[in-house]
């Protein structure tokens, strides 16, 4: 029998390629996953669609998250402020998902929304300096306006915000407690 | 290469902060100081520090961000008792910088001494060579009984096992006083605009914060005091708190 | 190239396959779970998310009644500072008001009413509705209403002020019971006395240390228990560095150092008792120095010649020349003030001892001088609750009626007299007599324990009420305390639990006692009050001062007159004293130690000790946490050979108690201090069974003069158990080796 | 050179090799035993204090290192000697090194890892401890490369490798020896392993070239890495800590206690794997001899560092001496002084220097010592520093105490494993001290 390292290394060539295929399909299942599975577009209690209020609409976007520009908080609309409007609108009020609404009001309960865009607790962020620094609300939360079911679209992690800091050079934008907390 | 030179040859220079606009500092006056702890209690309520339990205290594990340290001196009848509130010292040499191989802690443009628990590994060096033993270490993860925890405040972090630590001036209310100037357009907050929970607690007010780096402070004015000294300064730890002696009449 | 078998196919087609299941599985892992955003049904006006608001309230922890702002988040209270415009806390708050939080969130708190069941005081309750309770109470007073026997239903609360004092009034009145009266082991009522013979007036005075150069204190610990604590720590601060270049000095005389002694410049362990005669010597040499130039010299130093140097400094064991030069000091100070408190006031002396302090002021000629004793107007609102405290005598006839069975219902509130009274007067054993027992209370301390029915009130801080600082600050003041967070259990504010059971007992109650809730009634006198002083320059109309007050938290007139002059001390006063020595239970060879039981600025008399972030706070004099202990000088220590965390069975003529020892330095030797607070048989689990109670092993001996408890003067005897415990401090060695820690000067070990 | 007269070359590698081809139950029930005990005592405490934290260990608030770090210390101080001494012996190439080198690299390798699971276990957060290398990040967060720790960790790393290159270069002709003496499955292994070693001139010539390379190379890495573990400490400003002495004291400890832990191996390689005909008198002479210079040298630092302490005459360290020599650890340090200090004078006598049972008992004692040296820095300095109000107390808990047995127990698994896949002691160069064999024997 030969000493040469090939020749004792060829038995074990088919299990480095199984090997690599198995890596090669956890990365195709974690993009796939990311893709199509993640929580970046969960189904809402009610089919709210950003288009049909901020694009054929053209309801502002800070007419219903009022506190945006003055708190941390953007805040979610309170369902009295849905029933606002919808008691206005006629038209749609036998829309099934404006049923689901209705039923909401008269139940007097709150909807319960599922969070797409969320922060950790150590994190100190606040939409107040973000708008008054002019920042358009799509920069963060993309093309909302033409979304039908609301989709995270950046990542909302560290190097996304560090990135955004550095670009634009916030000041003491990369200080660490300019966001933890 | 010859960048890093320079910038390790202005790094720390005396006055290297004065160029921010603020150098956060705080003065203690002693003579003032009844050591009655309405600033641990304070402290407490501020920074969500954990009610650790008669256990913990036994075993000497106990979180105080501030804490008063108690001296006698003489003996019976001639006895006297001095307090000295020992807090985070927020040198701008801080040995507990250099300490740290992961950045958790790191010296900030406004001067201060920082800890960003999310960094922590838990190596407890900073802990070692940090000569006022002012850093504490969350040797469990602690819980509070419902419903003690609505307490909490949403300001700030509550830290999980195996992280480090300590005072920070009270940042979230620094902050929320820089949202503040900047709102109405200010550079600078106003002096007085930001006091840490121990500060406006203390009943004597033998605690003044405020920024150096502003001549105008009450802080700057207290600083010129001769009272005044610094806690183990010849370590050369340059601390930001001054203290100012007992007077003895 | 070799081409591929089905077989190996099959193998690579399931390792990729694997890979991305497991890939998939890999990013549910690492997915955050679903967090739920919850919006409002319909959102307040004055609501912004993540945004805090400042509520201004009254606090409760002791009966300084400082005023507070509460920080609130998304309505839920998250921290407790002191009302910046205030007069008596001037935004700023002791260890104790900051704790306020814990109780409001305490876990122990009663959340609905309940019914005790099986023996009383085993502690056994079950829940019962509101409705349920109240008709039980109501049905059985008004039966004795109707009876005319509601002369057999006691009212019994704590310190009450304000208009929830006359709401008590008015409901007893009405009942036709005047067996309303109020019971705090902290209410200075020596002092009361005493001020009432020396300046003949009946409230309090208001003791300017801000303003004095030169304090004197007889063993009040002014700093950390004594009236006001925080107003005082305010004072002091600028008595010390408030006068550019004029630095106050105190002195504290008292055989066991306290916060106020070690504050001091110089602290004098006079032989126990014997503080009063002390008062009296430097009195006599401050006469005889000639440092008191009034009219009437020559009574008075006929009136003190008993009282020379000589003999007194023999008594109290203080040397004769410093009393020479305390007199000398005090008698020359521009603004000198000396208070008696603590111990001195709790000796069978107590009156006589604050009678010679006052002829001290007197002397001085401080009375309603800056930095001296300002007499205070008559407080902003009618009801003074001052007469209403029953005192140790009050609870002694308490208790015989309640031995003789001439009680049949009792109401509790915020008071906890079998904790705070000896054991031996047998407060829990009357109670046993008593056929129905109604605790108005938020957390079951011993008292509630022993109840049939616990009507859980709500605290303070979600809760309508208002409150007269007592003593006030000089000039008329009135806080408003409102709730500032929402009810978090089944309970009810105390004044509205009275309002609702004067409903259900129905006759007259109802109609007299209309208000719904306390707000009302609350209101509705605030408006009375506003338009008898509406004249008093207030031109805006009442809701708006109402919400201006509201906003402040409280209202006061600054600019009003003190007091009137009283009149003037008559060297008379000193004949009719009494002993100026205090008499002890107990006899010395037997009993060779003076118990020293003391408030401690931690627990207070003991109600801050179901709050965690008090027991977590270290002893400010020793450093120790959770538990109490029994100080003893070193030397006697050594004379005993007792070590630190040797259990002792102190034992008193009235009992005893078991508690490790501590040695601390700054304490007269024949002396031993047990703090108060600890020792709690109930009160929830943070103070539950740990440490001791002196109180308990307190002879009953009484003040010869005012008749109150005299707390102070009772002897025991140390015997070493054995045992040994150790006790739980924070310090590690309490001595500086000679480094510069306390400053350049201070370089001494 | 050979107490039990020389061997041939045949027998050479008869002996070596038995010992790798042949294994018998013993063997198995040994390695059973250590490993078992790693797992109860070292990893299930560890595993418990992952899940409650760190106070499940006996630090607290004054003491916030305890005997984790001095077991690290410890540990790092053992694989002192292996590759160094192995080094230096090749550059002066000395004959008797030849024998005993490759089990004493291992011991290296071994501790080194030993010591490395000892910062894991010492960390408050070990699942970031990735977090420690300058790994580059979208967060552009860097290691602190002031930090004395950080230093450490690129020390260690970098002396993990280079000893593992080196004992594995040295071991490339013994594995192609393996591969000849067996089939199967392990010759294909050992194939691989010896990169196809021929045994020609030409690879013996680069070999021989590499191999002294490395050695040279190894050296002052050696005296660095332990240098710097001493500026963990050194660099505080602790009192008792704060010494420029201390890098030498720990180089000077290390080797010491390394080699000392060289004689415990040699002991145990020859009694259980029966190789008394290669380990003899000769090394067991040259190692007692390295010893007591080692010792004296020890003593003549602890001398310098506590004159230095009392000459700086400053409260605090006046105070951190006075606590060390008469305080609560004292019996420790003066324990230490005798184990390491005095005991190894007994070397000086020939009786006690040429006897295995002696001398393996001397070892032991002084990596007692050596073990105990180390609680001391950390458990007298650290809880009384500057102010006395802080002052506190240090006592290891049960689980500090069973992780710190556990440890022997992987280092003893580790060995055991390598002596399986390894041959013990280098075949050629056994070889090449044996002295030409005659036609006619």
């Amino acid at each position: 029998m030969s000493i040469s390292v090939l020749d004792a290394l060829r038995p074990g060539k088919k299990p480095a390629l199984l090997g690599l295929v198995l890596v090669f399909g956890l990365f195709v299942g974690a993009w796939v996953h990311g893709k199509y599975f993640s929580d970046r577009s969960p189904i809402q209690p009610i089919e709210f669609s950003h288009m049909i209020h901020a694009t054929d609409n053209e309801i502002p976007c800070q007419h219903c998250h009022i506190y945006a520009d003055r708190t941390p908080v953007a805040g979610v609309p309170s369902v009295s402020k849905c029933m606002g409007c919808h008691n206005s609108v006629p038209s749609v009020r036998e829309h099934p998902e404006i049923l689901k609404l209705v039923a909401y009001w008269e139940k007097r309960e709150p909807i319960p929304w599922i969070k797409v865009h969320d922060l950790p607790d150590f994190v100190h962020f606040t939409h107040k300096r973000h708008i008054r620094a002019g920042l358009a609300c799509q920069e963060c939360h993309g093309p909302v306006e033409t979304m039908n079911r609301i989709t995270r679209v950046a990542t909302m992690r560290m190097p996304w915000c560090v990135d955004c800091h550095t670009e634009r050079n916030v000041e003491h934008g990369r200080d660490c407690w300019t966001c933890h907390k | 290469m010859s960048t890093f030179v320079e910038k390790l040859r202005q790094y720390r220079k005396p006055g290297y902060y004065d160029k921010f606009d603020y150098h956060w500092t705080m003065t203690i006056d002693l003579d003032r100081c009844t050591g009655c702890e309405a600033c641990m209690v304070a402290c407490q309520a501020e920074n969500n520090l954990p009610i650790v339990g008669e256990k913990r205290f036994a075993e000497n594990r106990e979180i105080k961000w501030i804490r008063i340290e108690r001296y006698w001196e003489g003996e019976y009848p001639d006895v006297k008792m001095r307090f000295i509130p020992m807090l985070c010292q927020h040198c701008d040499d801080a040995p507990c910088e250099t300490a740290c191989p992961v950045f958790a802690t790191y010296h900030n443009q406004d001067g201060l001494n920082t800890q960003i628990y999310n960094r922590c590994i838990g190596t407890r060096t900073c802990a070692v060579y940090c000569p006022y033993e002012v850093r504490y270490f969350n040797w469990f993860t602690y819980t509070w009984d419902e419903p003690l925890e609505q307490q909490l405040n949403p300001d700030v972090t509550v830290r999980e096992k195996g992280v480090m630590e300590k005072c920070t001036f009270c940042i979230q209310r620094i902050r929320i006083a820089k949202d503040n100037a900047k709102d109405d357009d200010r550079r600078r907050v106003r002096d007085g605009e930001v006091v840490p929970a121990c500060v406006q607690s203390c009943p004597t007010e033998a605690l003044v914060f405020g920024n150096s780096n502003d001549p105008e402070a009450k802080v700057s004015k207290m600083m010129k005091n001769p009272r005044g000294y610094k806690v183990l300064e010849e370590l050369n730890t340059t601390p930001s708190i001054v203290y100012l002696t007992k007077v003895h009449s | 190239m070799s081409k591929i078998s089905r077989r190996d196919l099959l193998q690579y087609i399931g390792a990729g396959g694997i890979g991305v299941v497991g890939g998939v599985l890999y990013g549910e892992s690492v997915q955050q779970n679903v967090e739920l955003l919850i919006p409002q049904v319909v959102p307040p006006e004055d609501y912004s998310p993540g945004v805090a608001t400042w509520y201004n309230t009254v606090c409760n922890q002791c009966p300084a009644g400082c005023g507070i702002s509460v920080r609130i988040r998304e309505g839920k209270a998250k921290k407790i500072e002191g009302n910046p415009v205030h007069p008596v806390s001037q935004g700023r708050t002791c260890a104790r008001g900051q704790a306020g939080l814990n109780a409001l969130y305490n876990p122990d708190r009663i959340r609905t009413p309940l019914q005790n069941v099986g023996q009383r005081g085993s502690g056994n309750f079950e829940e019962i509705s509101w409705d349920e309770a109240l008709t039980t109470v109501g049905s059985r007073i008004g039966r004795l209403k109707i009876d005319n026997e509601a002369s057999r239903v006691r009212l019994l609360c704590g310190r009450v002020r304000g208009h929830l004092d006359e709401l008590f009034l008015q409901f007893m009145n009405l009942l036709g019971s005047d067996h309303y009266q109020q019971y705090d082991f902290t209410y200075p009522s020596a002092l009361m006395a005493a001020n009432k013979m020396s300046f003949g007036t009946d409230v309090l005075p208001y003791y300017d240390i801000r303003n004095a150069v030169f304090l004197l204190s007889f063993g009040a610990d002014y700093l950390g228990t004594w009236i006001s604590p925080v107003h005082h720590s305010l004072a002091y601060g600028h008595l010390r560095q408030g006068r550019e270049g004029r630095r106050g000095k105190t002195i504290q005389i008292e055989p066991r150092m306290s916060l106020s002694g070690a504050a001091a410049d110089e602290w004098i362990a006079a032989r126990p008792g014997t503080e009063g005669l002390l008062a009296l010597g430097i009195a006599h040499a401050l006469v005889s120095e000639g440092h008191y130039h009034g009219s009437d010299r020559d009574e008075w130093s006929k009136a003190l010649q008993a009282y020379s140097p000589s003999l007194v400094s023999a008594e109290t064991e203080v040397s004769e020349d410093k009393i020479l030069r305390l007199a000398r000091e005090f008698g020359t100070s521009t603004a000198s003030l000396a208070i008696a408190g603590g111990a001195t006031a709790a000796g069978t002396n107590a009156v006589a001892s604050i009678v010679a302090v006052n002829a001290l002021n007197y002397l001085a000629g401080n009375l309603s001088q800056p930095g001296g004793i300002i007499f205070n107007p008559d407080p902003a609102f009618s009801a003074t609750a001052g007469s209403r405290q029953a005192g140790f005598q009050g609870m002694l006839d308490l208790i015989g009626a309640m031995k003789a069975g001439d009680v049949d219902v009792l109401l509790v509130h915020d008071t906890n007299p079998v904790f705070a009274l000896p054991d031996n007067v047998g407060f829990r054993q009357a109670m046993q007599n008593v056929p129905l027992i109604i605790a108005l209370s938020s957390f079951r301390d011993e008292t509630t324990e022993m109840a049939d029915l616990i009507l859980p009130t709500s605290t303070y801080l979600e809760s309508w009420g208002d409150d007269v600082p007592d003593p006030g600050v000089g000039f008329p003041v009135a806080s408003i305390s409102q709730p500032v967070v929402a009810t978090l259990y089944d309970t009810l504010p105390v004044g509205d639990i009275v309002l609702s059971l004067a409903r259900q007992i129905g006759g007259e109650l109802p109609i007299h006692m209309r208000w719904g809730t306390m707000e009302e009634f609350i209101k509705e006198r605030w408006r009375e009050e506003y338009d008898q002083r509406g004249s008093e320059g207030e031109e805006q109309e009442f809701e708006a001062f109402w919400q201006a007050a509201l906003e402040a938290g409280v209202w006061g007139q600054p600019g009003a007159v003190a007091g009137d002059q009283p009149v003037p001390l008559s060297s008379s006063m000193i004949a009719s004293i009494a002993d100026p020595v205090s008499r002890f239970a107990g006899d010395e060879s037997d009993y060779p130690f003076v118990l020293h039981p003391y408030l401690t600025a931690t627990f207070f008399d003991g109600r801050g000790a179901n709050l965690p972030w008090l027991q977590e706070m270290p002893d400010p004099m020793t450093s120790v946490v959770y538990g109490s202990w029994v100080e003893l000088n070193p030397v006697t220590a050594d004379e005993l050979g007792i070590r630190e965390g040797d259990v002792l069975d102190v034992e008193s003529p009235a009992g005893s108690v078991r508690v490790p020892a501590l040695i601390f330095p700054a304490i007269r030797p024949g002396v031993v201090a047990i703090p108060v607070g600890q020792g709690h048989a109930a009160y929830g689990r943070y103070a539950r069974d740990r440490g001791v109670n002196p109180i308990h092993i307190v002879a009953t001996l009484i003040d010869d003069q005012s008749g109150d408890l005299a707390w102070a003067a009772t002897r025991v005897k140390l015997k070493l158990t054995g045992e040994r415990l150790q006790i739980i401090k924070t310090d590690g060695v309490t001595r500086t080796l000679g480094r510069q820690i306390l400053g350049p000067e201070n370089d001494h070990a | 050179m050979f107490d039990h007269g020389q061997p041939s070359y045949a027998e050479v590698n008869k002996d070596v090799l038995s010992v790798m081809l042949e294994t018998g139950p013993k063997y198995w029930m040994l390695l059973g035993t250590t490993m078992s005990v790693a797992g109860i005592c070292f990893f299930m405490p560890w595993i418990y204090q992952l899940f409650v934290g760190v106070g499940a260990a006996g630090m607290n608030r004054n003491a916030v290192w305890g005997s984790y770090l001095s077991n690290f210390i410890f540990w790092i101080g053992l694989s002192h000697s292996g590759t160094l001494l192995s080094a230096v012996l090749h550059i002066t190439n000395s004959p008797w090194r030849k024998a005993i080198y490759r089990s004493a690299e291992a011991m290296t390798l071994f501790s080194l890892m030993t010591a490395a699971m000892f910062v894991m276990v010492h960390l408050g957060r070990v699942w970031f401890v990735h977090w420690s290398f300058p790994i580059p990040n979208q967060m552009g967060l860097w290691p602190n490369f002031r930090s004395p720790l950080m230093f450490d960790v690129m020390a260690i790393t970098t002396y993990l490798t280079a000893s593992s290159i080196f004992i594995y270069m040295g071991s490339v002709p013994d594995f192609a020896a393996v591969r000849d003496a067996s089939t199967g499955l392990r010759r294909r292994l050992y194939t691989i392993f010896s990169f196809g070693w021929r045994g020609t001139a030409r690879e013996w010539h680069t070999l021989g070239w590499a191999y002294t390379f490395f050695a040279i190379f190894v050296i002052p890495l050696a005296v660095s890495v332990h240098s710097i573990v001493s500026w963990d400490f050194a660099l505080s400003i602790v009192p008792g800590l704060h010494h420029t002495i201390f890098a030498p004291y720990f180089v000077c400890g290390a080797i010491f206690s390394g080699t000392a832990g060289i004689v415990t191996v040699m002991y145990c390689l020859r009694k259980f794997l029966n190789f008394e005909r290669y380990i003899g008198q000769v090394h067991l002479d040259s190692l007692g001899k390295l010893l007591i210079t080692l010792s004296l040298i020890w003593s003549y630092i602890n001398i310098l560092e506590l004159f230095s302490s009392w000459y700086g005459g400053t409260s605090f360290e006046l105070e951190a001496l006075q606590f060390k020599l008469t305080g609560f650890y004292a019996p420790l340090y003066w324990e230490m002084i005798l184990f390491c200090a005095f005991v190894p004078l007994l070397i000086l006598f020939k009786k006690i220097r040429w006897s295995w049972n002696k001398m393996l008992v001397i070892s032991i004692l002084i990596n007692v010592g050596m073990l105990t040296e180390r609680f001391i820095i950390v458990a007298t300095s650290q809880p009384r520093k500057f102010l006395p109000d802080a002052f506190g107390f240090y006592f290891p808990s049960w689980i500090e105490l069973s992780i710190t047995v556990g440890a022997f127990a992987i280092f003893a698994t580790l060995f055991l494993i390598f002596i399986k896949w390894v041959p013990a002691i280098s075949i050629y160069e056994v070889k090449e001290t044996l002295k030409p064999l005659r036609r006619d024997a």
